[in-house]
């Protein structure tokens, strides 16, 4: 090798003058480039919101201009849920409750422990006990986790009730939010079914016997269940009947923990995740929530409602 | 609201939530705060303990070492040390000048091997890679060439820098020499130097070994190795994971000192200046009994399979020692922890280790002699009747196979006459043969599950007496007296109190009585009293039976106490049990389910004999139950001695016979029905032989598995509120008294709290219910102690279904079985009540205030530790089934006559014999089967010698040992030379006379017999000139003198001893009561030595 | 499960009274725990110039039975006169009586002494019949008699031994660890031969001789339990008081009967 | 007064939320029942005075005219959810490091658990089956629950109410309702919790849960009462019995809305009456049929050999 670049340098002593010549240049002009580009760079730095970085994220300012208040909430995927302004009223928290918003951000609560139990959880006859007794003494946070979840269930429960009772009492279902009412109605539904198939998953007795009994009155179905009113003379049995297609079996066992994890991980959560956006744009749609909304007199009842319906639409 | 003044700003807009914000963020961050803190610490104890075992275990090594280094001291000062040290020294020394040439030469090597390595594996790559272009090119001419440049690189030398300088050029063969040949030079130099150092190295082994042989604690260097284990403890979960079986056990993690190689106590442990241990302190005790780890490594089985408890959880104390409301397997309690041994040693009837004083073992012993198995099934307790009942399967399918075999056979020669073809007919007939062959051999079967069935007839026991003997033995107007609470007329008996009421006894006495055999009894004449009071407390009654009560009892809790039995014994009963207890009145053949009179046998013209040897019914050939079904054994006694106990016993009444109130209404046959029903009701068959109920079956639940029933199946009745509330409902003194921890004082609602109760006061739980009489709990109260009811409880918590595999069980195959099976025997006949089987264990009669005195000590029994080597196991199955080794001459032991007490005819079935023999052998590591060891036959100068030996003033053998010669042997304390051959092992014998007392501490044979001089055993006494220059065992040439002695020799050197027997024989006569006195002297004993 | 409920229940009432805005501190009521107790009281040295002494006679009250000889022919090395030696009784004193104190020296603890207690076996006897010894002391047994002897000690509380002595052989030495009284020895050779060990943890103690006499010295002043003891009567206890340099004289009878 | 039986109960882990939800219950009842009360007050006021009914912003909160109508989400509405939800996450960090969900023995098919509850939000139908059979209570009832609710928007005539809580404007809406959410849900939720003990028997608060509690009682049907034997005969008189009620019932309902609720009767139409005429009878029919079991021992009223009611 060594003889080889003897040969072949012996002929290009000019070529590595010129650019000897070419490489000193370089270095001249960087001694002047960079030290501007540096100042530039400092003084850019000093208002952030300016940098591309920053505006290509956030797409406009956020002084306190109604124009950029309206533009956060509506240039933001999370926020545009909201409508931009809202009845000055509907900030009030003696109206709403906020238990719309609370059920809401329990979801999400529920999601996210949710989906961190399942890196945990095997839905196994075997597996599942064991795998709560490891989420409570070896996981880090473990336990921390399953009582967010199981408490956060119970909590979301309690606050769907809470929110269909305010709704109910400020009459909020009547025109035109009838239809969204009826979405309610469902995920209030799809709530407890969220809740009781995740009553199995730990298998120990307290699932175990709650699901049996929960699941013991399908047996009785009408027309359906092999104990219930015409389902032995529809040839339903314990083998065929509602029950059983629930369990997937006709005791509480592997099947139905199997069938409990699926819809409880999978199934619910994308059913009630469609309503929800429905009842959330329907909420938009319909108007935005219903009040507080001015008092009506007697009078006026059966006269067209003056003036639009809520202050927001 | 609208008459509230309205402010001028917006109330919305302008309202600020700053202060809403900044709480609600504070009391977030507080929170996350607090989660943390409860994850790194509140959730995890163990931490603290760590950093408080560092401190503690830390201080205490620190005084450790320097005790250590205290003893090392000493033990460096010994002599021994010194010399070894000194030889260490000296090794070195020599092997320095060379060792230090040697590792010159090797360092010189290295660093030219390094310089030839470095041009050697650059060419050798270079070469590597030409190789591989060659292999893989694919036209010849590429490969030609390469080929070619390989050659000419191999052929140019490359310059190799020596590190001396020098410089030397090779080609790429010199240079693969030369770097190989370096190589090899290097490895020899490196064995040389290993030859070199060997006596350096061995001296220093040696001398390590001397210090870690000789000091008894841990030496400092390993106490250092600990002070360095425990400093670079960082806090972390301790965990034992087998995956086996499932068992994750972070005990440890607390408990940091459960296998540390030193003894922690609590106190050990405590704080500096604390004056108490505290909860850290007790925690890091090291394991209590550290042997019971050795054999059960924790690696391998953890923690929780023995103790339970959660093994996981390490977030509380509570936790993780599974008591809380929802762990189904908590801690066993400090009283139960032995309960653990059951969850694999269940099949073990003595703990292998051969212990005493465990708990668990005393539990499955008292719920063997309490018969708790007469009611409940348990697993592998009681299990004859169903073997009987499997073989009667076995039967009934091997009959049936032999019948269609038969059938098929003559089908198939039919076939075979008419065959078209000779082969067609050989074939079949072949098959023919062969199924007659098969029927043979079914026969065979047959026979031996006959034996088996045999065997097992004879092995069936029965915890209470026979009462189908009730009308001859029984004084009847006793009968209702002692059922009303059999405790009061004999404290401390097995029969349990039933709670009867008055028309229940009446009824139960009526069936009793009028289902009884009428047989009539030989009359016995009257014995003489005094001579049987002797007999009995000396004979061994004493073993099983007790007499004498509260303080002045005396003898074993085995069998019954005989305080009161003169109230109602029948004479000529008594004297045909204490005869032999196993003669029964009439046989029984289960097959037809009734006692066989001599009018069955009449029928057959057969004489009216029954026993071990006539067991076939009459009728239809079945096998009899020919025995009393008790263990009570047979002492060979003449029927003369008999009587005279009889006689002695009939005394022992505090009442007369004659004052208990009449019972004729025993005699209403209306009662009968009734009394039956009761009978039934309260399962007494399980106990006891009854007329009609032979084949009843148990009435209580099984509790193979009674520990891990669901605390909720366990009937508290009406006190499941007061079990979780820690309220007492016993009220009873006396049952209050049985609880093991006194009356509750938190929750017992748990499995310990329940059996527990129900133990202590089997009814409990049907107070304050409203049962009808057959409704009412069955349980009778059995009247235990407080270390017994514990002791049960313990067996019962562990009566588990163990979730560990298989593997884990203890169920051995090899001699360890023939262990587990012996024991079983062993408690089932109580041989631990005259003998020991491992030392620690004591014998009911070693404990006995008259076994104190020194001369009656040598009256014992003696100790089993060793027998499976001691003697040959044929020898010892004909000594178990005929102790008196003699047929005719019974009344006597048949190896150590000069003992007052005997040993028992048992009567043992073949499997039994087979079953204890295989026992003994096991024990002692002895195979089987025993192949003697060839006895050499000694030269008449060599049996000259062993003769001197023999009858030497030093070691007078015959003094003490018997030899036929009745006179002599009146003062004997030991057995006959002449047995040994047939008994003995040749080399157990020789083991035995070097030093007896490490065989059997405290024998009368004294040891320091011999010496070890120069790797031989001498005799210590002034040897005959004719050893000098003899330099074998003088041990060896002893024993097999005695194994080649004939009686003349023995008779010869006897007369030799200067001993002729008659004129100088001790003249005694005098009677006496202190010491025992001596067969054949039959009733009048020499008193030993000078007491009296 | 219920100290989380616990837990729970503290929060809530705790939250309670913070609502309630109560600022009382809690006073840290517990006491930091008193160092330890004080260690045991050390040993009193021995005052030598203060001890006392301990003497007297112990007699036998009724007719002892004249001693049975024995007859050694049995082994012809023994020679001599022999005779059952369980009773001694010279004109009403009695011999072979162990005296000892059985309570009184507190916790002291006692040097032992360096020289050997000796045992001999002579013409078939143990010489002494009756031997005190303290716990850890070497008790050397020689052999002057031309036969083989075994030394058999069957204690209670010590291990138990057996060896052989034959003739000539060198003394054995031996000691016990433990205290015991009339640890009985034997030689099963020759089943006459009786002897009784007493192993003390004190230096106090004495065999009374063929006078009945005994004499304890070097008592420091305390009071006392003196136990009496003979191998074949029941124990008899006395209390004395030993004032400073005091030579007190205890006397005690034993009554005929107790035998076994 | 068994305390300790009391404190088991109310702090088993999975009660705790029942626990909650009573006092949560009460003080938004509260809430909302201040509101109603203002708001009633201002719609007397302005139906007294109609000049004042034109001008005023006819809500209960102070209004001037320079303030604006509507604000911002951003910041005056998403603050206060930010804050809810920091405050949700404190309570439920909180409840979860204090209290442990609960864990108990592995499940076990041959061991029952007495009483064997399903989850609390349950119980209220679990208490139905005391009541009737599985099938009512378990399948029927909870579909006419759904079905219930989802048609009360379009039985619910009244435009009045719409958006802002009142009581005297909608008296038989808001009574209906809390009758059925809190007297036919929670409170059967409650009984189901507190007071159903082993055997699901009744349990007074305080009274010790005993396992051996054993309580005669006899269940007749209606028809036994009457002497019907027959099959026959009882299946006609179980329909007569029933359709009567609810012909009768039917009936009431008419008259009372004719009389008391005019204008509501008026703007309904035929479907929705009778849709409303329905449901409000099933919803009496609860507590009646509770009332004959519990007061009578009635078990059945309407016997046929298909179905029980």
């Amino acid at each position: 090798m060594a003889e080889e670049k003897n040969g072949k340098n012996g002929g290009k002593v000019g070529l590595l003058d010129r650019v000897k010549e070419k490489i000193t240049g370089d270095v001249q002009a960087l001694k002047t480039d960079i030290p501007t580009k540096a100042k530039e760079q400092i003084e850019g730095l000093k208002d952030p919101t300016k940098t591309q970085v920053y505006t290509s994220i956030f797409r406009h300012k956020h002084d306190e201009t109604p124009r950029n208040r309206a533009l956060g909430v509506l240039s933001n995927v999370f926020l545009h849920l909201h409508p931009a302004k809202i009845n000055r009223d509907a900030v009030r928290y003696s109206y709403t409750w906020g238990m719309g918003g609370i059920t809401f951000y329990l979801f999400i609560v529920l999601t996210f422990t949710g989906v961190l139990l399942m890196f945990y959880y095997h839905p196994t006859k075997v597996q599942a006990f064991r795998d709560v007794l490891y989420l409570e003494h070896d996981v880090p946070f473990g336990k921390l986790l399953r009582n967010m979840h199981r408490w956060a269930a119970h909590l979301m429960v309690i606050a769907v009730w809470l929110h269909m009772f305010r709704v109910f009492l400020t009459g909020s279902y009547k025109k035109p939010r009838e239809f969204n009412w009826n979405i309610g109605v469902l995920l209030l539904v799809f709530t407890l079914l969220l809740s009781f198939t995740g009553y199995l998953l730990p298998d120990d007795q307290l699932g175990f016997w709650a699901v049996t009994v929960g699941t013991n009155m399908a047996r009785a179905t009408p027309l359906l269940g092999h104990e219930g009113p015409f389902g032995p003379l529809l040839g339903m049995t314990p083998y065929n009947d509602v029950r059983f297609g629930l369990l997937g079996g006709s005791i509480v066992d592997a099947n139905a923990l199997l069938r409990s994890y699926i819809w409880h991980c999978i199934g619910i959560p994308i059913v009630a995740s469609v309503l929800m956006i429905v009842h959330f744009w329907r909420v938009r749609k319909d108007g935005g929530i219903s009040g507080p909304a001015q008092v009506m007199l007697e009078s006026e009842a059966d006269k067209p409602r003056r003036g639009p319906t809520a202050a927001g639409a | 609201m609208p008459d509230k003044p309205v402010p001028d700003s917006d109330p919305i807009v302008s309202k600020s939530y700053a202060a809403h914000y900044a709480i609600a963020v504070i009391l977030l961050m507080a929170t996350l705060l607090w989660a943390l803190w409860d994850e790194a610490f509140g959730m995890r104890p163990w931490k603290a303990y760590q950093h408080v075992w560092k401190d503690r275990y830390t201080a205490f090594l620190l005084s450790a070492r320097s005790k250590s280094a205290a003893s090392q001291k000493e033990v460096e000062g010994s002599s021994d040390y010194q010399k070894l040290k000194q030889n260490l020294e000296e090794a070195t020394q020599q092997a320095s000048p060379h060792m230090r040439e040697l590792q010159k030469q090797i360092g010189d090597l290295n660093s030219k091997i390094l310089s030839v390595q470095a041009v050697f594996t650059d060419r050798r790559a270079y070469v590597n890679a030409l190789t591989y272009q060659i292999e893989t090119s694919t036209s010849q001419s590429s490969k030609q060439s390469i080929q070619r440049d390989l050659a000419s690189y191999k052929a140019q030398t490359a310059t190799v820098e020596y590190p001396d300088g020098s410089r030397q050029k090779y080609n790429f063969e010199q240079l693969e020499e030369a770097y190989n040949s370096l190589k090899d030079q290097r490895a020899k130099l490196n064995a040389e130097l290993g030859d070199t150092l060997k006596p350096v190295t061995q001296s220093k082994t040696a001398l390590d070994d001397y210090v870690a042989n000789h000091m008894i604690d841990l030496t400092p260097t390993q106490i250092g190795g600990l002070e360095k284990k425990v400093d670079e403890l960082s806090p972390s979960i301790q965990q034992i994971n087998v995956a086996e079986a499932n068992i994750v056990d972070r005990c440890e993690s607390c408990h940091l000192g459960i296998r540390e190689p030193v003894k922690l106590t609590p106190a050990s442990m405590s704080a500096k200046g604390a004056k108490a241990p505290d909860d850290y302190a007790k925690a890091f005790v090291s394991h209590p009994n550290p042997d019971l780890l050795q054999i059960h490594d924790p690696e391998k089985f953890g923690c929780s399979p023995c103790h339970q408890g959660n093994g996981r959880a390490t977030t509380s104390i509570e936790k993780a020692h599974g008591n809380y409301e929802h762990w189904l397997w908590p801690l066993y309690t400090k009283q139960n922890f032995e309960a653990g041994c059951q969850t694999c040693h269940a099949a073990d009837m003595m703990l292998i280790s051969g212990e005493v004083g465990w708990t668990i073992s005393k539990g499955k012993d008292l719920f063997r002699q309490r018969g708790c198995m007469g009611c409940h099934r348990y697993e592998g307790y009681d299990k004859e009747p169903e073997e009987l009942q499997s073989l009667n399967q076995q039967i009934k399918t091997l009959e049936t196979e032999r019948l269609d075999n038969t059938k098929q056979s003559a089908y198939m020669m039919k076939q075979a006459d008419a065959a078209e073809s000779n082969d067609e007919a050989n074939r079949l007939n072949d098959q023919a043969v062969g199924l007659r062959v098969a029927n043979s051999r079914i026969d065979g079967r047959l026979q031996q599950i006959d034996f088996r069935s045999h065997s097992l007839m004879q092995d069936m026991k029965k915890v209470g007496p026979n009462l189908k003997d009730a009308r001859l033995k029984l004084n009847k107007n006793w009968i209702p007296v002692w059922l009303k609470k059999p405790s009061e007329f004999r404290p401390g008996t097995k029969m349990p109190n039933f709670r009867l009421t008055d028309a229940q006894i009446q009824a139960i006495s009526a069936y009793i009585w009028q289902s009884g055999l009428t047989d009539s009894l030989p009359h016995q004449k009257p014995g003489n009293a005094e001579h049987g009071k002797e007999l009995f407390e000396t004979r061994g009654c004493l073993a099983c039976h007790s007499i004498g009560e509260g303080d002045d009892q005396q003898g074993g809790t085995f069998a019954a106490n005989l305080t009161r039995v003169g109230e109602k014994a029948n004479y000529d009963y008594l004297v045909r049990w204490i005869h032999n207890a196993r003669e029964r009145t009439r046989p029984y053949c289960p097959y037809e389910k009734k006692d066989i009179g001599p009018e069955d046998y009449a029928k057959k013209k057969l004489p009216y004999v029954f026993d071990l040897g006539h067991s076939k019914c009459p009728n239809d050939g079945h096998e009899l139950q020919v025995q009393n079904m008790t263990v009570m054994p047979s002492l060979r006694l003449s029927v003369e001695d008999a009587q005279d106990i009889a006689t002695y016993l009939l005394t022992q009444k505090k009442q007369e016979p004659s004052a208990y109130a009449d019972a004729s209404y025993m005699d209403d046959p209306k009662l009968k029905e009734e009394g039956k029903k009761w009978v039934r009701h309260y399962g007494c068959a399980g106990c006891h032989e009854i007329a009609g109920m032979e084949e009843e079956g148990r009435i209580g639940t099984e509790l193979t598995f009674e520990g891990s029933k669901p605390i909720e199946r366990l009937d508290f009745a009406l006190f499941t509120e007061s079990a979780q509330r820690g309220k007492e409902p016993i009220t009873n003194p006396e049952d209050l008294a049985r609880l093991p921890e006194g009356p509750a004082k938190e929750s017992w609602y748990d499995h310990k709290g329940f059996f527990e109760h129900k133990l202590a006061e089997p009814e409990i739980y049907d107070k304050g219910m409203i049962k009808s009489e057959t409704e009412a709990l069955r349980m009778p109260n059995l009247h235990l102690a407080k270390d017994q009811v514990q002791a049960l409880t313990t067996f019962l918590l562990g009566s588990q279904e163990s979730s560990l595999p298989a593997n884990y069980q203890y169920k051995p195959q090899d001699t360890r079985r023939d262990i587990q099976e012996g024991w079983w025997l062993v408690t089932k006949y109580n041989c631990v009540g005259c003998h020991q089987f491992f030392p620690g264990q004591d014998s009911v009669l070693i404990k006995m205030k008259k076994y104190q005195d020194p001369d009656w000590k040598e009256q014992l029994p003696p100790k089993l530790y060793t027998e499976g080597a001691r003697v040959n196991p044929e020898w010892l199955r004909r000594f178990l089934s005929n102790p008196a080794l003699n047929d005719t001459d019974t009344n006597r032991n048949g190896v150590r006559n000069y003992l007052k007490v005997r040993m028992p005819t048992f009567s043992f079935s073949d499997d039994e014999l087979r079953k204890l023999v295989r026992f003994f052998q096991a024990l002692s590591q002895q195979p089987i089967p025993y192949i003697p060891e060839q006895v050499p036959t000694l030269t008449s100068k060599e049996t000259e010698m062993a003769r001197a030996l023999f009858s030497s003033t030093a070691a007078p053998c015959l003094k003490c040992h018997a030899t036929g010669d009745v006179q002599h042997d009146a003062h004997a304390t030991a057995p006959n030379f002449l047995l040994a051959k047939e008994r003995l092992k040749p080399d157990w014998v020789e083991r035995w006379i070097t030093d007896p007392q490490a065989i059997s501490p405290g024998t009368s044979m004294p040891s320091g017999l011999f010496t070890k001089i120069n790797d031989h055993w001498v005799f210590a006494g002034p040897t005959p000139p004719s050893f000098q220059g003899y330099d074998q065992d003088h041990t060896k040439l002893l024993v097999d003198y005695i194994f080649q002695l004939t009686p003349e020799e023995q008779k010869r050197v006897a007369a030799s001893m200067g001993r002729s027997t008659a004129s100088n024989a001790p003249q005694r006569t005098k009677k006496s009561v202190t010491g025992p006195s001596r067969p054949p002297a039959s009733k009048s004993g020499a008193s030993a030595g000078g007491s009296r | 499960m219920k100290n989380s409920r616990l837990a729970f229940l503290l929060l809530l009432a705790l939250a309670g009274l913070l609502l309630l805005a109560a600022c009382n501190k809690k006073e840290n009521t517990e006491q930091s725990t008193s160092p330890s107790a004080a260690p045991a009281p050390a040993a009193t040295p021995i005052d030598p110039a203060t001890v006392g002494s301990l003497s007297g006679t112990v007699k036998y009250d009724g007719t002892a039975p004249k001693p049975a000889k024995i007859d050694m022919s049995q082994d012809p090395a023994c020679k001599g006169a022999n005779e059952n030696e369980a009773l001694i009784v010279d004109k009403g004193d009695l011999a072979n009586v162990f005296v000892y104190v059985k309570d009184g020296v507190g916790n002291r603890t006692f040097d032992v002494p360096k020289d050997p207690v000796v045992l001999d076996q002579q013409g078939c006897r143990y010489h002494p019949h009756v031997l005190g010894v303290m716990a850890g002391q070497t008790v050397q047994i020689k052999n002057d008699d031309p036969t083989t002897h075994n030394i058999h000690p069957t204690p209670k509380d010590n291990r138990e031994w057996n060896e052989s002595q034959p003739p000539q052989a060198a003394p054995l030495e031996k000691n016990f660890a433990r205290e015991e009284i009339m640890l009985p020895v034997k030689c099963n050779q020759h089943p006459w031969m009786k002897m009784y060990i007493n192993v003390v943890k004190s230096p106090f103690y004495a065999v009374t001789d063929k006078d009945g006499k005994y004499e304890i010295k070097g008592l420091p002043p305390g009071d006392y339990t003196i136990a009496f003891v003979h191998e074949k009567l029941p124990e008899q206890d006395q209390k004395v008081t030993i004032a400073p340099k005091e030579a007190k004289t205890v006397d005690q009878t034993f009554k005929a009967g107790g035998a076994s | 007064m068994d305390w300790r039986q009391l404190w088991e109960i109310i702090s088993a882990p999975d009660n705790v939320p029942i626990v909650g939800l009573i006092p949560l219950l009460a003080f938004y009842i509260y809430l909302a029942w201040k509101q109603a009360h203002a708001n009633d007050q201002l719609v007397a006021q302005l139906e007294t005075d109609p000049a004042m009914a034109k001008t005023h912003h006819r809500k209960t909160w102070p209004f001037k005219p320079g303030w604006q109508k509507e604000v911002h989400v951003w910041p005056f509405l998403l603050r206060i959810e930010f804050l809810a939800a920091i405050i949700v996450t404190i309570i439920l960090m909180v409840w979860s490091i204090t209290l442990n969900a609960p864990l108990e023995e592995p499940a076990n098919p041959n061991l029952t658990m007495n009483p064997a509850k399903a989850p609390w939000y349950f119980l209220g139908l679990q208490e139905m089956l005391v009541y009737f059979d599985p099938w009512i209570a378990g399948v029927v009832m909870p579909t006419l629950i759904i079905i219930g609710l989802m048609v009360i928007p379009y039985i619910d005539t009244n435009p009045k109410g719409s958006g802002y809580y009142t009581w005297k404007q909608r008296r038989f809406a808001i009574s209906t309702f809390l009758f059925g959410f809190i007297i036919l849900w929670v409170s059967m939720i409650i009984i189901g919790t507190f007071i159903r003990g082993p055997g699901w028997q009744w349990f007074w608060p305080g009274q010790t849960w005993d396992h051996n509690r054993l309580i005669y009682e006899v269940n007749r049907d209606l028809p036994d009462i009457f002497g019907i034997t027959s099959n026959l005969g009882k299946a006609i008189f179980g329909l007569v019995i029933v359709g009567g009620y609810f012909a009768l019932g039917g009936f009431l309902v008419y008259s009372l809305f004719r009389r008391y609720m005019p204008k509501d009767f008026s703007r309904m139409s035929l479907l929705q009456f009778s849709i409303t005429q329905a449901f409000l009878l099933i919803m009496v029919a609860l507590p009646l049929k509770m009332l004959l079991r519990l007061l009578w021992h009635i078990k059945y009223v309407w016997i046929t050999p298909w179905f029980n009611i």
